[in-house]
């Protein structure tokens, strides 16, 4: 006989459940990744979620905690930080970046549940911030495409064209084109590993709004949000891209759908998770913009993550609730 | 008579166990042989602003203790400061602003109000080298992790000694950068406190 | 009364005493430290204008020195700064008078770009290509120009070169005055094409020989682009026909070689030219072995006659 | 009107058709009963009775004690055999008098039909009260409590809760589909006492032939019938305040502040049978569900054991995991079948040994599942972080004393964590500390 507080019923799934969800949600930006970059996509996305696992495993048996190393938590973080690196970068790059991720930024503030980082865009800021000629330097172009979506310019991702070349006649009358804008969508341009393709990682996230294992206010809030203030910084002058390239460029998918949902790093409340979409997408076209970098959806997921205690005292009234 | 000493080294290092004096740590520790050149200016003002608190205590009227503290210790700095930028310009340039910044390093002034006023002058020259050499201590590991880690050097010199290549040629094409930066500075003297603390733990146990 | 007194006597007595103890350190001090500072700055304008026994005379206090050998000027160096990723990152720069770099240095000291990046600015392969660029290519090849940026730093790239650039520019005018008294060497040719008259300036490189209230003829300077660079050509004209014509001499800085070059400086050559309209001066025969040079020469003679408007 | 949703809530999957079609069967008396004295909320009432005393069916055994109080009537013929400490469903021993049951007489008058008409307000409100009667939906609070709300706060709706929104439950369905009219005739009291402008019998939609009977029957009364939509909890007070009438209990206050009285139709019930037939309240209609051999609905004689009425239900089929007082929901898992049924026992739910899931509790992974299911709009992982930490003041200021305990946050958690069982103890903590 079993005494147990109530409910006596459970709805059927779990922390597993989930985890694994977003780790199939992630399988067709991942083939696609091959496809477009080659199996050494696959090869440093293996080598990130192995150090990943590894890691956790390791520091959970040492510190003789429980081991929960595979309960796919640290699968998706593994994989999420492949996806944020450069297909040239070196074997260790995420090796150490998996590594800091996991043990820095998830298990140091507790495992699980408890990390106040997204443990990925950790382990991408640490890279990013050690080896930036890496990061920044080694873009490479898709097997069928080339490295900026537009032929004739090899050196610059999209983003990079609008950071550098923002001048050159050449570009600027082709930013907007359709050609640009399909390239964009599918996938075929350079940038890191899992974030060039919209169109697949729109797939696996639709999964995952389904499957309610991530919220979609928070991704509507941000990709919205870019939409909105690239739209606005278009018409301007701001910017020469218009808001449809901002949102498809560089990071706003993978970072909007995958990473600023990441329901650990996220607000609870629906108020909340509204303002850290909103705010963060705002953050990520300001640093577009203004800052020193091309890509701002890292950064910006990383700042509103701190707000996250903050927002979540945005709380909904009960019902009934008296004013005091 | 020497356990202030070792104190001020072991037990109460002002970095790693009291927390106190965390900006130039931070800020300096980025490579070794700045943490030597800072902690040389600190041990140097923190042993001489004992030793004159310490001999006046009597004379020093209790309502103008803070005052005279600062005058005394901002002495000490300014000279240190001159000394350096003469002697040691390129090592002056790099610890910058942090030496005239000594002067409100809580260290100094905690030590001349919280042990050099109260006690004999052996004892708080004693106390200010323990002290002194406490935070050397710990600033130099720093300074050691952070260069060897984010540049692959070790004791490089601004202008001169290019330092010893621990880690390879390898690590000297790809160093860990974020050692250096700021970031890294609060990674390191975390690990260190937590160290410290894990060994406390242990030997109390 | 005593509550006040006694404290203030006793802060007083403090104060006295550290500020005499500093006066001592610092008269100790301040010359070591001046001393320092002056050898750093020398150490630097000896990196950017190498010459030997060439001395740094300042212009503008800390930013702009002319190197001056043997009273001649050899050019200038100055300090710019732009605003980089993270600090302003400063450049010394020394250009010779024919505006091309002769070397840039960007301090160490300061600079807080981020290591490893923006920090790179200051490494020597950065630094050593800027020698010998002109105004004008002083740019990153990602903007059109023929420098290389720093892999992933293209903002502290950028404004290291935009710093030389608008140093170069703001500076330029006292390359130019350089120009004028360096090529000092035809005032004293002036005279020797019209012994007696007064020679009067008319801007634009281009003298009238005038005596009592009548012109005899004129002069005017051009320069050629010969084999080894540029050369001034001096040809005085009288009744629209070439009346002499001077080629700067090796001592005044003709730089083509002796056994070839030169030859067109030869009385031999040059007594070709007397006699007819400068604008005929194409039809001329070159020199055997000095094709170039000679061409350069016959150039010069029409496109100076041009430019003065065919007197 | 238009239905107003609740905010929240989850949809379980509700296992009624278990025992949805088994009509309603009285339970023969087991051969001892054992009936506590304190069966509702309050006090608990005072016996009367001795050791060795003969009492019939519906012989009054106590009396209440003080205002918010009922008295317990023996639901057998019998000898009292003491007054012993036994087994309570809220899990821990009570008193209780056993029962020696012998025969089968009923107390003179209870049955007879009585013309209640004329009775004052007053009068009816006393006989209910002495009729041990309470809220039959679980929570068992004394029902003539809530008809005498204050006199500044009238009532204007009177709400009678057919919803049963508790998986597996189906008693209140079958008193609806088998006693209609004596919901209505209860109702009709109901509204006589109190007056209110608005009568509403709210059903849920998932029984659409309980709601087509009541329709049928009500024609002509100005009682409406509503169909609400199934969503669990929909049968809570205040949620289904909200639904009918899109008024607020306020936080801390009872459905009278809004002007609303609801009741339970098994109580509609009651009320008619105490004053028609002056029949007080010693039985009830239970569901025995779940891992038995034959489920159902019974009519069980309050302080009968569980392992009797269970076997009544054909037995368990396999090995007991639990046993469940109440719905999956928010009922009390008990440690023995020895447990009697109390008045507020709405149904037995066994689960067996493999259908009782023990997961691995993992650290909140903050999904928000629990924030956006809760129906009163709480924050359920934060109050259980601040009450794990110790910090109660906080998590009172969260709201944890207006939680429901509906089971909606600990159904949906992803890392199964015993959020309700949390909050329970954070109350008591929290009153243990006001007494201070």
């Amino acid at each position: 006989m079993y005494i147990s507080s109530s409910p006596h019923i459970r709805k059927d799934w779990n922390v597993k459940k989930i985890m694994y969800g977003v780790v199939i949600a992630l399988m067709p930006a991942f083939i696609g990744s091959i496809y477009f970059f080659g199996w050494r996509a696959a090869y440093l996305t293996f080598l990130s979620v192995v150090t990943a696992v590894l890691t956790e495993y390791l520091f959970q048996k040492i510190t003789k905690r429980k081991i929960t190393a595979f309960d796919g938590s640290a699968i998706i973080t593994g994989i999420l930080l492949a996806f944020n690196i450069p297909v040239k970068s070196p074997w260790w790059l995420p090796v150490v970046g998996s590594f800091f991720a996991i043990l820095v930024a998830k298990q140091f503030f507790g495992g699980l549940g408890y990390n106040i980082f997204n443990p990925a865009l950790a382990g991408r800021a640490f890279v990013m911030a050690s080896w930036p000629q890496i990061m920044t330097g080694r873009w490479s172009a898709p097997l069928h495409g080339s490295i900026s979506g537009i032929d004739g310019i090899t050196s610059a991702t999209p983003l990079n064209l609008l950071k550098l070349h923002a001048t050159d006649p050449a570009v600027l009358s082709r930013i907007n084109s359709p050609e640009m804008l399909k390239n964009l969508f599918i996938g075929n341009v350079g940038g890191c590993i899992g974030e060039t393709s919209a169109l697949l990682l729109l797939i696996g996230a639709i999964f995952l709004f389904v499957m309610r294992y991530a919220d979609w206010r928070i991704s509507v809030g941000y990709i919205g949000t870019v939409f909105v203030v690239a739209w606005i910084f278009y018409l301007t002058g701001l910017t020469p891209a218009g808001p449809l390239f901002h949102i498809l460029s560089g990071g706003v998918f993978l970072g909007g759908l995958f990473m600023a949902t990441d329901m650990v790093t996220s607000p609870v409340t629906p108020a909340g998770r509204w303002i850290f979409g909103i705010a963060g997408g705002l953050i990520c076209m300001l640093i577009r913009v203004w800052g020193g970098y091309p890509e701002g959806v890292s950064y910006s997921i990383l700042f509103m993550n701190m707000f996250v205690p903050l927002l979540d005292r945005v709380r909904p009234k009960y019902l009934g609730e008296v004013k005091k | 008579m020497f356990k202030t000493f070792f104190e001020g080294i072991v037990k109460n290092n002002p970095v790693l166990v009291l927390a106190i004096g965390l900006c130039p740590t931070l800020a300096v520790s980025t490579s070794a042989f700045n943490a030597l050149g800072m902690g040389a200016a600190v041990i140097f003002v923190l042993t001489f602003s004992n030793l004159i608190v310490s001999s006046f205590r009597k004379v020093i009227p209790d309502s103008l203790r803070i005052p005279i503290f600062i005058i005394v210790i901002s002495t000490f700095v300014t000279i240190v400061d001159y000394v350096m930028k003469a002697y040691l310009p390129g090592l002056s340039k790099n610890l910058g602003v942090f030496v005239p910044l000594i002067v409100v390093n809580c260290i100094i002034l905690g030590r001349a109000e919280g042990f050099a006023y109260k006690n004999p002058v052996g004892k708080a020259i004693l106390d200010g080298l323990g002290s002194g050499i406490g935070f050397t201590l710990a600033i130099f590991i720093m300074g050691t992790i952070r260069e060897i880690l984010g540049q692959g050097t070790w004791m490089s010199i601004p202008g001169g000694f290019e330092g010893f290549k621990v880690l390879g040629q390898g690590f000297l094409n790809y160093p860990v950068l974020f050692m250096i930066l700021p970031p890294g500075g609060f990674l390191v003297i975390a690990f260190l406190m937590g160290g410290m603390r894990y060994f406390e733990a242990r030997r109390s146990a | 009364m005593k509550d006040i007194l006694k404290p203030t006597f006793v802060l007083l007595i403090t104060a006295m005493v550290a500020s005499a103890l500093l006066a001592v350190v610092y008269e100790k001090t301040s010359p070591e430290i001046e001393k320092r500072a002056k050898e750093k700055l020398l150490d630097n304008l000896k990196t950017v204008f190498p010459v030997e026994g060439a001395e740094y005379k300042p212009i503008i206090k800390d930013t702009l020195w002319c190197v001056e050998k043997d009273g001649k000027r050899l050019g200038i160096i100055f300090v710019n700064g732009m605003r980089g990723y993270a600090s302003v990152i400063k450049v010394i720069v020394g250009v010779d008078t024919t505006g091309k770099i002769v070397g840039v240095h960007i301090p160490k000291e300061g600079l807080s770009e981020t290591p490893g990046l923006g920090m790179k600015v200051t490494e020597p392969w950065f630094m050593e290509q800027f020698k010998g660029k002109r105004e004008e290519e002083v740019k990153l090849k990602k903007d059109g120009g023929t420098l290389d940026a720093i892999t992933a730093a293209t903002i502290s790239s950028r404004a290291a070169t935009n710093a030389v650039r608008s140093g170069m520019e703001k500076y330029k005018k006292y390359l130019k005055e350089e120009e004028k008294s360096e090529n000092e060497w035809y005032h004293k040719h002036l005279s020797e094409f019209f012994p007696d008259a007064e020679i009067e300036e008319c801007g634009n490189n281009f003298w009238v020989a005038v005596k009592d209230n009548e012109t005899l003829g004129s002069i005017y300077l051009s320069y050629g682009e010969g084999y080894g660079g540029k050369f001034g050509v001096l040809v005085a004209v009288k009744d629209g026909k070439i009346k002499d014509i001077y080629i700067q001499s090796p001592d005044e800085g003709f730089p083509e070689t002796q056994e070839f070059g030169c030859k067109v400086r030869e009385h031999t050559y040059l007594k070709k030219f007397i006699g007819i309209s400068p604008d005929e001066a194409g039809k001329i025969d070159d020199v055997t072995g000095a094709t170039i040079t000679s061409e350069a020469v016959k150039k010069a003679v029409v496109s100076g006659y041009k430019r003065v408007g065919g007197e | 009107m238009k239905l107003l949703k609740f905010k929240g809530g989850v949809h379980p999957h509700d296992h009624k058709e278990l025992s949805k079609s088994s009509q309603i069967m009285p339970v023969p008396a087991p051969e001892f009963v054992y009936v506590p004295l304190s069966q509702h909320t309050g006090a608990p009432s005072k016996p009367i009775v001795e050791k060795k005393a003969q009492v019939k069916k519906g012989t009054r055994l106590s009396e209440p004690v003080g205002f918010v109080s009922v008295p317990v009537h023996s639901p057998v013929s019998g000898t009292v055999m003491g007054i012993v400490p036994y087994y309570h469903p809220l899990g821990k021993k009570m008193d209780a008098i056993k029962i020696k049951v012998e025969g089968d007489e009923i107390e003179d008058g209870i049955g007879e039909e009585r013309d209640y008409s004329n009775m004052k307000k007053e009068e009816m409100i006393e006989a209910i009260k002495m009729a041990g009667i309470v809220g039959l939906g679980g929570a068992a609070f004394p029902t003539h409590v809530k008809l005498s709300p204050p006199p500044d706060k009238p009532i204007d709706t009177v709400i009678i809760n057919g919803a049963e929104c508790e998986p597996y439950l189906t008693s209140d369905y079958r008193l609806m589909l088998e006693r209609p009219d004596d919901i209505i005739k209860g109702t009709e009291i109901i509204r006589r006492i109190l007056n209110p402008k608005r009568v509403v019998i709210g059903i849920e939609d998932n029984k659409p032939d309980a709601i087509q009977i009541l329709r049928e029957k009500v024609d002509g009364t100005g009682i409406e019938v509503v169909s609400l939509p199934a969503r669990y909890p929909q049968g809570s007070e205040k949620q289904l305040i909200y639904a009918i009438t899109g008024r607020k209990v306020p936080a801390g206050g009872l459905p009278f502040d809004v002007g609303c009285y609801v009741q339970n139709v098994g109580t509609a019930i009651a009320i008619y049978e105490a004053l028609r037939f002056g029949k007080p309240l010693y039985e009830r209609v239970v569901t025995i569900t779940g891992g038995v051999n034959k489920p159902g609905n019974f009519l069980v004689p309050i302080g009968t054991p569980a392992s009797h009425v269970i076997e009544q239900a054909g037995g368990v089929k396999g090995e007991v995991g639990k046993i469940i007082f109440g719905g999956p929901m928010m009922g009390l898992a008990q440690i023995t079948d020895a447990v009697p049924v109390i008045k507020g026992t709405s149904g037995i739910l066994i689960q067996l040994k493999n259908e009782v899931h023990i997961e691995d509790v993992y650290p909140c992974i903050r999904c928000s599942s629990c924030v956006d299911v809760c129906p009163m709009g709480l924050m359920p992982n934060m109050m259980e972080m601040l009450i794990n930490a110790g910090k109660y003041e906080m998590a009172e200021k969260m709201g944890l004393m207006f939680c429901i305990e509906c089971g909606c946050c600990s159904y949906v958690c992803p890392s199964k964590r015993p959020l309700v069982h949390t909050f329970k103890m954070g109350k008591r903590e929290v009153l243990k500390r006001r007494k201070k």
